[in-house]
């Protein structure tokens, strides 16, 4: 399994800030796969992490790996 | 990344005005120190339309912004010759008014502290997955843009 | 220069820890502000050849700093959108590893409050009428260099 | 009379922080008087503010002003 963990005003898009789903190959496999599911991620901006790494092309997921969805940051 | 390094920068709720006096006065035995500079984020009561920011809530991706954390101190340790550095960023409801990041440097020379300081409250801002939901006055809310 | 606008800024002896809170918390109702910056300046136990800073004992053309600190605080608020500026600096002996110089400035936006901050120590070390006699343990002292 | 004032380590040259002087005409004169009262004076650096003014040329001193004598500044 991978845990999917979604932030700030993602949760608004998805209404839920972590879900469990079944293994996938690759994040972009995992995008559309979130996209299907939350059609709203379609217009969202956001950064993708794998096990708290930030990926920004294709990248492999491990089975029992954590990604986040992850808005622009806005702390401080 | 060795684990033992990571330092917890969250706490629940605002930073109080006497956990920064308690944490300087704890300098006052490094008597190689001769700069401290000091950054606070206050929670601001912005109007956006007619309606008015009563506080923050601050959500983070906890052990991501650790290990980023981590990797920004030894980068502005390596950058700065700092004698320490200390960082709090408030998670939960913040009202406006009250401190949510505190950003503490200190040196032999004041240029080393007052660039570190400033150039770690900008790291924070751009690289730590922390999210701010800006809670209106009666009901509603928007998520805050860092500029 | 109108003398209703000269603010004191010397106090005799150390910036305490507790009096940096108390200024801090007195700006919870200010919620326009954003981001506040401090400086602090802390008396440093340096070794010269064998003898090692107890203490420095700070003297000042007391009417001509506050005149000049006052043109100083105008030039400031001019240059920069500044909620508060704050500036409290020692007089007497104050020793290694006390506070003596405590710079606070407060803005909507971080960079008003950091870059005022900054330029403000700057003035205060090039302009202000003050010296420092570093006393060292035992006997002698020299007068101390700003760098 | 003039109140002339040292500061600093001026006063480990002049052993005095402060004296009072029959009127001289400017600072110039003044600088002389206390060169030849006070010979450390002679090597040390230091700049002059008549009535909390920095004069760098020349400057008339008027009866009752306040002459500083000032070395190096070293706040903070």
């Amino acid at each position: 399994m991978i845990e999917v963990i979604f932030f700030g005003q993602l949760t608004d898009a998805t209404g839920v800030s972590s879900i469990m789903v079944e293994e996938v190959a690759n994040t972009d496999m995992l995008i559309n796969l979130m996209k299907m599911r939350y059609p709203s991620l379609a217009s969202s901006t956001y950064m993708v992490a794998v096990n708290n790494t930030m990926v920004t092309e294709n990248a492999i997921i491990r089975p029992g790996s954590k990604v986040a969805f992850m808005p622009p940051f806005s702390g401080g | 990344m060795d684990t033992n390094k990571i330092k917890n920068i969250f706490t629940e709720g605002p930073v109080e005005a006497s956990f920064i006096a308690d944490s300087i006065a704890k300098h006052a035995t490094k008597t190689s120190i001769g700069g401290h500079s000091i950054f606070l984020g206050q929670v601001r009561a912005d109007m956006m339309d007619d309606k008015q920011v009563q506080a923050i809530e601050y959500t983070s991706h906890v052990e991501m912004a650790l290990e980023t954390m981590s990797i920004i101190r030894e980068d502005i340790f390596a950058k700065y010759e700092l004698t320490c550095m200390h960082v709090h960023h408030s998670l939960g409801v913040i009202k406006a008014g009250e401190i949510c990041l505190f950003v503490f440097t200190s040196s032999k020379h004041r240029k080393a502290a007052i660039d570190a300081c400033s150039e770690c409250v900008e790291r924070i801002k751009a690289e730590l997955p922390v999210w701010g939901k800006e809670i209106f006055e009666g009901e509603g809310y928007q998520w805050k843009i860092n500029h």
